[in-house]
């Protein structure tokens, strides 16, 4: 880069290599950017600094075996990887599952849905220039992962579903110890209100920057909140209901604006809404087995394909099977979220200035890995 | 103009209102857990690497080399041997290593016991700039534990 | 609703196909088997063994490749949602592609994913593109295959930009060349690779 | 005294007390930080962690001077400086108290903004000397927000002065004598915006010496480390002192001219040695008030974007205080014996 600078200058425009170490990127993200001056005439990511090929992963090992690769991708909502792999071989391999597991899964996803959602608050703050509403939302979201923790013995990368149940069963105290996160987070959301989404410098910075419009989140696929904050009421939960979502009752938050301070609101009343899905599935939880009346030994499903998709922290996470009947997976396709929206970034940052473009890129709430898979 | 002196006003407003609230949790305790000072107990459920179980008589593990853990393994980071002896029943375990530079603590291992052998230890103090450090021999571990 | 229109729609892109009897026809039929079958096989009792369901598929495919053409008119199905996860199956041949795009594209349809499947054993290559619609719930898959020693499939970028990298990927994994792309080069693989791990026959 | 000894007594103590002062604040800052975030923040080494700055001290200086490829090597390395020594300078005409000033001189004021100036073609030099693009990029926004905020600053330095009809910062001070209520911020007698405009002098100082949410010439979120992307060892100690030493002068100047300096809030005074750590102990107590402000501020807000910082200049701070100086003019003309 040094050596090119002096040649650089004398043209019009000049490229910038945003990471793949850079501390917005979060991860080893690479942006090549054409800047004139300070403003973004091109720019183009660059992935796979950490592709892992777990798709290929999956053609090798038993179904059962994989199970451990889905906290791997989006490490921030694991569960929810978990979920759609196992709704999808379940999908396939016609297994049922307990009510009370359902249940137990919806509840501990939306636990992990709030505890990334407060993770990505935080980062998007911190990509701003804010250092301490990181740390509150780090302590928040301690106490999920402690809740987490006691429930599926990890804090980050868990493995706790399997085909037709769940691991270990949820007891009292964790009962107790989620109902008083819901009332300690709900006092603790104004707080956030009044530091962060009231604060002038904030709105300054979120308010009409990085427009994403209903028809580029459209041609470019962007589901979740990036979908949401553009005006488009798509939440997989409610437009495809799966697992025992239909029976529970919440909202989806959709603003029109489609910049990112939509994005940010998006999300932080998701948190709420996570919270409503978690107090009713409390109330509702039935009694019963965790995993199915007969123990599932050997899952081999049809011959065919199939597909099922989940609402991950980030948007829609698809799981397509090809199975050819053995019991490992002919093909296994794990559609992720982020790489669909980022793929927007290039032409919505066209012209931009370097941190609204910085700002944008937060709010698309990127986790490389599971961009790369 | 309205709205300029509108947004003026509110916007100093908000600032001052977030100085309040981050000067009122400068005086508030913290919530930090001081840890090489401070140690946390794990939850009962905790996933530290696996450990053998002993049997509560004889003090010997309850694994009978069946190999299931093994072959449950995605990591494929167990390795287990074991020998027939006159009087016992089954197996004896006699080589029990656990590669924990690979293993992702799925828990697969511990599912798929079916003698109740294995179970996940609540060590999480292990850090080591050595590889060869974390290929644990888990019969080792017991006998030093007893 | 939707399901009906758009199938309609699609239907008009098979109506000059003509002759059946050509090679990618015939892998539709087999597809076509499969997904017939599966319906068949739900009615199983769970009991049934494993390999007994699998030599009963592996019947019922025989018999239906046999006189595929004549059963099953190419179009698009409709599948049992719950059973598969999607309503509409669709193959076409590769020209096609673009046209069942557009098609889409102009329905509202947003693309969800793209990707292949290697059939090494009929030594074709197949392209499986996802689309879903935000307002209604219609998942429709467009597949098409072509053959592996040279695989080509005309790209979709220009109608849905979303495609772009989905169809690099599928480039990187398949080696799938997509006709008309801008920037068919390595996404999540190093520049220089020349190599496609998803291919049956790739050993690290 | 002979002149020279006061001089060199003076340098001595300026150079220490910049030293110490920019090694002290980064643990003000970091227990400050780590408070308002409920953690402890440093407290390995010694007590409190009251060591910790001199062990990153010795870390900064114990690192190899490494020039990187490229850079321009004699900007690369004046450019700290070029920060650190004018805001030394500065040091000589603040009063600390009424007798313990180096030098007092007239036009005082003056000549702190004629350093202050300096500062900001340090840090431009730095960014350009280092070849690197993050740097230059942080090097251009720097000077037109220096550009930018200097202008308001002086402005209300200009009302500040024809309230007080000097440029000495010590005479500034004595007319601020009496109870507290005499203090300049509080002297609505004089011009009725008196607190705007003690709030635009201290929001330039915060963008004239780039402290958050103003600090656009770091920005670490954008730009890596802005202007000291590429600077090893002592060439980033250097630029860090000297922004600590501008904090200070901001600061300094800040209460010197609406807090009353080294004057007490109640009319007592002494004479002697004990009239000096008098004045000092208040001095230093209104100026460590306004920099804990300064850490405070860091610590609450995200940073603001580059245009809005332009526009909060040029659109919010430049109107008001032109404003604020028709409005001061008018007052002292109208109602002279106020």
């Amino acid at each position: 880069m040094n050596g090119t600078l002096q040649q650089d200058v004398n043209q019009e425009t000049f490229t910038l290599n945003l990471g793949p170490q850079h501390p917005a990127t979060h991860g080893v993200l690479r942006v090549k950017l054409v800047m004139d001056g300070e403003y973004i005439v091109e720019a183009e990511p660059v992935l796979g600094y950490i592709h892992r090929m777990h798709e290929k992963m999956g053609e090798n090992r038993t179904w059962a075996k994989f199970l451990p690769n889905c906290g791997r991708m989006d490490y921030l909502s694991a569960l929810s990887y978990n979920h759609g792999y196992v709704a999808a071989v379940e999908r396939a391999a016609k297994i049922e599952v307990p009510e009370r597991a359902e249940y137990i899964r919806v509840i501990t996803v939306e636990l992990n849905r709030i505890s990334s959602h407060l993770l990505w608050f935080g980062a998007f703050v911190l990509d701003l220039g804010g250092f301490t509403p990181l740390l509150y939302a780090f302590d928040d979201r301690e106490f999920i992962l402690d809740l987490l923790e006691s429930v599926t013995g990890s804090r980050l990368t868990y493995c706790y579903f399997r085909f037709g149940g769940v691991y270990n069963d949820i007891d009292d105290a964790f009962i107790a110890g989620t109902r008083e996160f819901i009332k300690k987070q709900r006092k603790r959301m104004p707080m956030y209100d009044a530091l962060v989404t009231k604060n002038i410098i904030l709105i300054k910075r979120l308010k009409e920057i990085g427009p994403i419009s209903k028809d580029m989140a459209r041609r470019y696929g962007a589901t979740g909140p990036v979908a949401r904050g553009s005006g488009i009421n798509y939440d997989v939960r409610k437009h495809e209901p799966y697992s025992v979502y239909p029976e529970l009752d919440f909202d989806i938050p959709v603003y029109e604006e489609g910049d990112s301070m939509a994005r940010y609101m998006v999300r932080m009343d998701e948190i709420e809404q996570s919270m409503r899905i978690i107090e009713q599935a409390l109330d509702k939880l039935p009694e019963g087995e965790i995993k199915p009346k007969k123990a599932v030994k050997m899952v081999k499903p049809e011959k065919g394909d199939y597909y099922h998709a989940v609402e991950a922290a980030r948007g829609s996470f698809g799981v397509r099977l090809v199975s050819d009947g053995k019991n490992q997976a002919y093909r296994l396709k794990l559609r992720s979220p982020t790489y669909s929206n980022l793929s927007l970034y290039g032409e919505a940052t066209k012209g931009m200035l370097l941190p609204d473009a910085l700002a944008l890129m937060g709010s698309l709430d990127l986790v490389i890995p599971e961009i790369d898979r | 103009m309205s709205g300029y002196f509108k947004e003026l006003i509110s916007g100093t407003k908000s600032l001052f209102i977030g100085l309040g609230i981050t000067g009122k949790y400068f005086f508030e305790p913290v919530v930090t857990l001081q840890y090489p000072h401070e140690h946390l107990e794990m939850t009962p459920r905790y996933r530290g690497h696996i450990e053998l179980i002993p049997n509560e008589e004889t003090g010997e593990p309850k694994c009978i080399a069946c190999g299931m853990c093994q072959k449950g393994c995605p990591s494929g980071c167990i390795e287990v041997k074991g020998e027939k002896r006159e009087g016992v029943k089954g197996k004896v375990v006699t080589k029990y290593i656990l590669n924990f530079t690979t293993c992702s603590l799925c828990g697969q291992c511990v599912e798929s016991c079916k003698f109740g052998a294995l179970r996940f230890s609540k060590e999480y103090n292990l850090a080591s700039p050595r590889k060869e450090d974390f290929i644990f021999d888990l019969i080792e571990k017991l006998k030093e534990k007893s | 609703m939707l399901l009906a229109k758009i199938k309609e729609a699609l239907q008009s892109l098979y109506e000059d196909i003509g002759d059946a009897a050509e090679i990618p026809a015939a892998a539709d039929a087999v597809a076509a088997a499969a997904t017939a079958a599966a319906p068949e096989a739900e009615t199983l009792p769970e009991e049934a063994t494993p390999e007994g369901e699998e030599s009963k598929e592996e019947e019922v495919e025989e018999t239906a490749a046999a006189d595929a053409p004549a059963a099953a008119p190419p179009g698009p199905k409709e599948t049992d949602y719950a059973a598969k996860g999607y309503h509409l199956d669709v193959e076409l041949k590769p020209e096609k592609i673009p046209a069942a795009a557009d098609i889409l594209y102009r329905e509202n349809f947003f693309i969800e994913s793209i990707t292949g499947v290697d059939w090494i054993d009929e030594q074709q290559l197949e392209a499986v593109y996802d689309f879903n619609h935000f307002d209604e719930l219609c998942r429709v898959v467009i597949r098409t295959r072509t053959d592996r020693n040279n695989p080509e499939v005309p790209t979709i970028s220009h109608i849905y930009q979303g495609a772009n990298w989905h169809e690099r990927e599928t480039h990187d994994f398949f080696g799938i060349k997509f006709s008309g792309h801008p920037n068919l080069e390595p996404l999540l693989l190093p520049e220089d690779a020349d190599f496609h791990p998803l291919l049956k026959d790739f050993k690290a | 005294m002979p002149e020279w000894l006061r001089v060199i007594l003076f340098i001595i103590f300026v150079l220490s007390f910049a030293g110490l002062n920019a090694a002290y604040l980064v643990w003000c800052e970091r227990k400050g930080a780590g408070h308002i975030q409920r953690r402890i923040g440093p407290k390995e080494v010694g007590p409190f962690g009251l060591l910790q700055p001199l062990a990153d001290g010795a870390k900064l200086m114990s690192k190899q001077l490494f020039l990187p490829k490229g850079v321009d090597p004699i900007l690369f390395m004046v450019a700290p400086l070029m920060v650190m020594v004018p805001a030394i300078m500065s040091f000589c005409v603040i009063p600390f108290s009424e007798t313990f000033v180096a030098r007092e001189i007239n036009l005082g004021l003056l000549m702190i903004f004629a350093f202050a100036s300096v500062n900001v073609l340090g840090l431009l030099l730095g960014s350009w000397g280092s070849a690197n693009k993050y740097a230059l990029i942080a090097g251009a926004r720097c000077v037109s927000q220096n550009v930018a905020y200097e202008i308001p600053m002086l402005i209300t330095t200009i009302t500040m002065v024809m309230v007080t009809n000097t440029m000495n910062l010590n005479e500034i001070v004595r007319s601020q004598a009496g109870w507290f209520i005499h203090w300049h911020i509080f002297r609505l007698d004089m011009s009725l915006l008196m607190p705007v405009s003690f709030l635009i002098f201290f929001v330039c100082s915060l963008a004239e010496t780039n402290r958050a949410p103003f600090d656009m010439a770091e920005a670490e979120s954008e730009l890596i480390a802005g202007a000291y992307t590429e600077y090893p060892g002592m060439g980033f100690g250097v630029f860090f002192m000297g922004e600590y030493a501008n904090i200070v002068i901001g600061c300094a100047l800040t209460a010197i001219l609406f807090l009353g300096g080294w004057q007490a809030p109640i009319p007592l005074n002494f004479g002697g040695f004990l009239g000096v750590l008098w004045g000092m102990s208040w001095f230093f107590l209104k100026l460590y008030a306004l920099i804990f402000t300064v850490i405070w501020i860091r610590w609450t807000y995200p940073r603001t974007q580059f245009y809005e910082l332009l526009n909060l200049s040029w659109k919010v701070l430049i109107p008001i205080s032109l404003f604020n100086l028709i409005l001061t003019a008018l007052q002292i003309k109208i109602f002279p014996w106020l």
